[in-house]
């Protein structure tokens, strides 16, 4: 006589909440998700070919585009992958300011991630918020290489440029604000009881199932697995840095929240430091014009806001790649959606599309 | 006979167009100040273009709306589809008829309607369209037929955002109206009448607003103050108003039940949301804060002050002045809404039915036995 | 490493709505703060001196002639190459000058590898200018030859 | 009644007839309940000009925006329409529905002109003071008993109804 059906949803492409061109086929027993599927693909534009196409310096313009929302860590790592090939070491200087930069480009990525994951979960204010500050960083990172976004800032053996006069100056000024604005968001949403119960057991997973699916960064670190690139295998100047790795308890949205945020201050703390050590002298070691790595083969990975980013190069001796391949964080990370999903409501969704932070230039490259 | 045609007639139907033409006016300048006020704590500017500090956004706005394609989806059922924004508008409407603006009648003169030499007798006219005895009542019953629109509109999209935004909007409405009744039943009984008018002046012989309705005469005991908080939230709700927009939660559905709607059809479904919210509004500041009464009523001596600041105007000064402090406070509690949603997150629809069914309806119940018992020991 | 700590809420706060009021006190002061709008095309953005806008050619007054020696490098390295340089004869001294510069701003990425590989002292030929306004009616309005090149880009004044 | 109401009363009555009949010939169900409910909302101005305006009010409130829109609510859930599945039933179900029909007719016929005279019962009573207090007081103090009665027989049976649909959960 009368039965259930499952009511099947499309949550995109073209949807308010879904970070970029994502899709996701829903199937809902009343707004309860039975089955979540992640479909992808729509912002493919073919880096990884153009990267066996084009020479290493044409190529670290395509890394700005992956993850567009923090472009100078997808710099960092191919220039290292290129710097691994041609077997040379960054400048002293210039490894401080890759530092420097990269952690602001990592307080920038959280800021956008803190933006749009309370965005989705109805809290407006925070978005702005978060984009002012974010301004902040941008204004910084422009200021050093002309580009807001697509940076194309870092050369194989150190920097292209030197920090311009008052640089060093204005980067302190915005550390020195950055906590109590910090503590507005906290205000906003740490404790409100409407934040808590949008994301506390949301989208719970456990450390081990975390690590057999491969996720990394902050996601992973929220569920306890004390994994931090920038610890495990310090790659630049990490290795004289004093910071912590903050971990989750529990594995929830709450937890990945709370983690983000304590990450951003640790690296307020890392570019205070930087700053602090940064040694004067060249910011560029010397490098052949033409950069024709030796055959072989590499792969490096450092700490991404979003989690482990890879690049594995192939040179065959020219001045392009043989093979070209990046890691995301994000796709890794997205796999976990239908299990983190599985049980909740519709509008969890949103939570826990916005938790993965995923960039969907990144995912689909 | 005439002359009932035309009190009865002619009277109220140029009130009810005056109502309506100010409250439309009044919805879209509640639109630009809900623009601007978030835009200021978002330290943003919000509409700036139009006019001085964009004073005249909203007649660009209805302009652009009333141009705009209107696009009806091919499965849709196009008589529902039409239907259903008139239906969610008539009672947003409707419901302006029982509310007081201001208490002292306005006396209009005998005068002649020039071509036809028609004599017109001495008329006094209120402020409101009808004062039923059953007022709130009659709030209550045609407040709760908006959801039909709500309902309606979602099913007749095709749209399976449509619908889920419609569904949960039924179940949201039809769950909030029942602590939004038993906030208003402590009203009720401290006044002894539903009449909107009567509640009014209750308070009025009462000496203070019922929200400060001190029992015992304990000073600082107003447990009207919970009324005021679980009316408060269950007409935030009732209006589908963030924290509780899911219906139209747009991270989620979208845009909800008006996600296939364009054009005029969007524009009435606008109207009648932010129609809804000064509803809202004004039944607040009539049961609680003392509708037409002014801000500092109770106050020996700058109550008689500020009664009527306009006295050279004798009875005509007494009714704007009882308008402009009634406008106050619908002013005042519209922007405590609009600050809501410039700072909370949603609610999830489970969430929201639960603060619904197992802490505002408790409350309420609790609240009514509480202001019972205070006034049985009062005597 | 470290474990972040969860916080719970107090049942005092729970009942008084506590951080409900705090959140609402947030938005209440930023209300009264300066707004970071800019009012775009009427203000203008504050260009930093090594903004990155679309690439523009230019001339030194110690070069005699044209500034490019159509060596064709930033053709080259151009990731999408978007330049075609074609060179004659210089007019004064030996070598090279363009005499064909043609930039398609459509494929242009900003990226400044041709500002950087250009060899011609004392400044680069071509380089990142700060205009940054590319919208065009037409596409082929976008495909600039050496003229336009050398023209700045007329700014608009906005009186509104 | 009075001049003015009697013109009206034959509007909502007509009203209330053509809502009626519609309900009940369409094959969409949404369509169907949209009329009952302006059948609905004619009785209930039947109701105001007998001057009973708390039972049109109470009329509109409780079977307008209360059940029926819960009624909507299961046509949504239950099934999608499939157009033209409604089938004609032939004329066994007209013979059927036509017999009740007058059957009904007669029996509230032959009651009114039975009873017409006492039915009306004292209207100047009503009038006084608003019939929500004359409401209130039979339901509250003349008829006490039986109203609680009433309700505790409501809740009984809607717990009922909850542990009856819930069987399959294991609740």
């Amino acid at each position: 006589m009368l039965g259930t059906r499952e009511l099947e949803i499309n949550l995109g492409p073209q949807h308010p909440s879904t970070h970029g061109v994502l899709r996701v086929k829903l199937k809902l027993d009343g707004e309860t998700i039975v089955e979540s599927d992640p479909v992808i693909g729509y912002l493919h534009r073919g880096c990884e070919k153009l990267g066996e196409n084009r020479n290493y310096i044409q190529t670290e313009v395509y890394t700005d585009r992956m993850d567009y929302i923090a472009a100078i860590n997808e710099n960092l790592v191919y220039i290292e992958a290129v710097e691994k090939l041609l077997g040379v070491e960054a400048a002293p200087r210039a490894q401080y300011m890759r530092v420097i930069l990269a952690e602001l480009q990592r307080i920038a990525s959280h800021l956008v991630w803190l933006a749009t994951h309370a965005l989705d979960i109805g809290a407006m204010s925070v978005f702005l918020y978060c984009f002012r500050e974010r301004e902040a960083i941008l204004d910084l990172i422009e200021g050093y290489c002309g580009a807001r976004l697509t940076t194309n800032a870092i050369r194989a053996g150190g920097m292209r440029l030197d920090f311009p006069d008052g640089w060093t100056g204005a980067a302190k000024d915005f550390c020195d604000e950055f906590p109590a604005r910090l503590k507005e968001y906290d205000t906003l949403l740490k404790t409100n009881r409407i934040w808590m119960g949008r994301t506390k057991d949301i989208g719970v997973i456990s450390g081990e199932k975390a690590l057999s699916y491969g996720i990394t960064g902050p996601c992973l670190r929220a569920s306890g697995v004390n994994y931090d690139v920038r610890k495990a295998m310090p790659y630049e100047v990490y290795s004289e840095m004093e910071f912590d790795v903050p971990l989750g308890s529990v594995g929830d949205t709450y937890d990945r929240y709370l983690v983000r945020l304590e990450e951003m201050r640790q690296s307020r703390l890392i570019v205070l430091q930087a700053l602090a050590k940064m040694p004067e002298g060249p910011v560029m070691n010397k490098v052949p014009k033409r950069i024709k790595p030796p055959a072989g083969e590499v792969y490096v990975v450092n700490e991404g806001p979003r989690g482990e980013l890879g690049v594995y190069l192939v040179s065959n001796g020219t001045d392009t790649a043989e093979r070209c391949r990046f890691k995301s964080p994000c796709f890794v990370n997205l796999q976990a959606l239908p299990e983190l999903a599985k049980g909740h409501m519709v509008a969890d969704i949103v939570a826990l599309i916005g938790t993965l932070d995923i960039v969907l230039g990144c995912i689909d490259r | 006979m005439k002359e009932q045609l035309i009190q009865y007639l002619a009277v109220p139907m140029l009130q009810i167009a005056a109502i309506i033409g100010v409250m439309l006016l009044c919805v879209m300048y509640l639109v630009l100040w809900e623009r601007k006020l978030i835009a200021f704590m978002q330290v943003r500017m919000g509409p700036m273009r139009v006019g001085y500090h964009g004073l005249l956004q909203p007649i660009a706005d209805v302009v652009k709306l009333l141009l705009k394609e209107d696009v009806v989806p091919k499965a849709a059922d196009r008589w529902v589809h039409l239907i259903s924004p008139i239906i969610l508008m008539i009672p947003a409407l409707a419901c302006f008829a029982v509310i007081p603006f201001t208490g002292t009648s306005f006396e209009v003169g005998a005068f002649t309607i020039p071509l036809v030499n028609y004599d017109v007798p001495a008329l006094t006219v209120t402020s409101w369209v009808a004062d039923l005895n059953i007022g709130l009542l009659y709030f209550l019953a045609i407040s709760s037929l908006g959801v039909y629109g709500l309902v309606l509109a979602g099913w007749s999209s095709n749209s399976k955002y449509s619908m889920l935004g419609s569904l949960r909007s039924a179940a949201q409405m039809i769950s909030y109206e029942v602590p939004l009744g038993l906030s208003i039943v402590a009203i009720l009984m401290l006044s002894g009448t539903a009449s909107l008018v009567g509640i009014v002046e209750a308070q009025q012989e009462a000496g203070h607003w019922w929200l400060f309705w001190a029992p015992l005469g304990v000073p600082l005991l107003w447990p009207q103050f919970i009324g005021l908080f679980l009316y408060f939230v269950a007409a935030v709700a009732e209006t589908n108003r963030a924290p509780f927009d899911l219906p139209e939660a747009e991270t989620e559905l979208v845009a909800g039940f008006h996600t296939e709607y364009s054009g005029m059809k969007f524009a009435f479904m606008f109207l009648a949301e932010y129609l809804n919210m000064i509803l809202a509004a004004l039944i607040v500041s009539v049961l609680f804060l003392g509708g037409w009464l002014p801000v500092t009523f109770g106050i020996p001596g700058l109550s008689e002050l500020f009664g009527n600041f306009l006295p050279f105007l004798g009875g005509a000064g007494a009714a704007i002045t009882g308008f402009f402090w009634l406008a106050l406070k619908v002013f005042l509690v519209l922007t405590v809404y609009l600050w809501l949603r410039a700072t909370f997150p949603r609610y999830r629809y489970d969430q929201l039915m639960s603060l619904g069914w197992k802490w505002l309806i408790p409350m309420g119940l609790a609240h009514v036995m509480v202001t019972a018992l205070f006034m049985l020991l009062r005597g | 490493m470290s474990v972040v700590q969860r916080p719970e809420l107090s049942l005092w706060k729970r009942l008084f709505l506590v951080e409900l009021l705090q959140g609402m006190a947030v938005t209440f002061r930023h209300w009264w703060r300066k707004p970071t709008t800019e009012q775009y095309p009427k203000e203008r953005p504050k260009i930093l001196p090594r903004f990155r806008g679309i690439p523009k050619l230019q001339d030194h007054p110690d070069v005699e002639g044209i500034l490019c020696i159509a060596c064709n490098q930033c053709s080259i390295i151009c990731p999408d190459d978007c330049i075609t340089v074609l060179g004659e004869p210089r007019t004064v001294g030996k070598g090279k000058q363009a005499k064909v510069f043609i930039l398609d701003y459509e494929r242009c990425c900003l990226c400044g590898l041709c500002e950087e590989v250009c060899p011609t002292t004392p400044v680069p030929a071509i380089f990142m200018s700060h205009e940054y306004e590319l919208a065009r009616y037409k596409r082929v309005d976008l495909m600039n030859d050496m003229k336009e090149l050398y023209e700045p880009q007329p700014t608009k004044e906005y009186l509104k | 009644m009075t001049e003015v109401s009697l013109p009206l009363f034959l509007v909502f009555a007509a009203v209330g007839v053509f809502g009626a009949v519609m309900m009940v010939t369409r094959t969409q169900p949404v369509h169907s309940a949209l009329y009952l409910v302006l059948t609905l909302f004619s009785v209930a101005a039947i109701y105001v000009l007998l001057h009973a305006e708390f039972l049109a009010v109470v009329q509109i409130l409780v079977y307008a925006g209360g059940i029926m829109v819960l009624f909507l609510f299961v046509i949504f859930l239950v099934r999608p329409p499939v157009p033209g599945e409604a089938r004609w039933h032939g004329g066994r179900h007209v013979l059927l529905s036509a017999g009740l029909a007058v059957i009904l007719a007669c029996a509230l016929g032959w009651h009114f002109l039975e009873s017409a005279p006492a039915a009306a019962g004292n209207p100047s009573a009503l009038l006084e003071g608003g019939n929500m207090e004359q409401v209130s007081m039979t339901l509250f103090r003349y008829y006490i008993l039986p109203f609680e009665t009433v309700s505790i027989l409501l809740l009984v049976s809607m717990i009922g109804a909850i542990a009856l649909a819930r069987k399959g959960e294991g609740v």
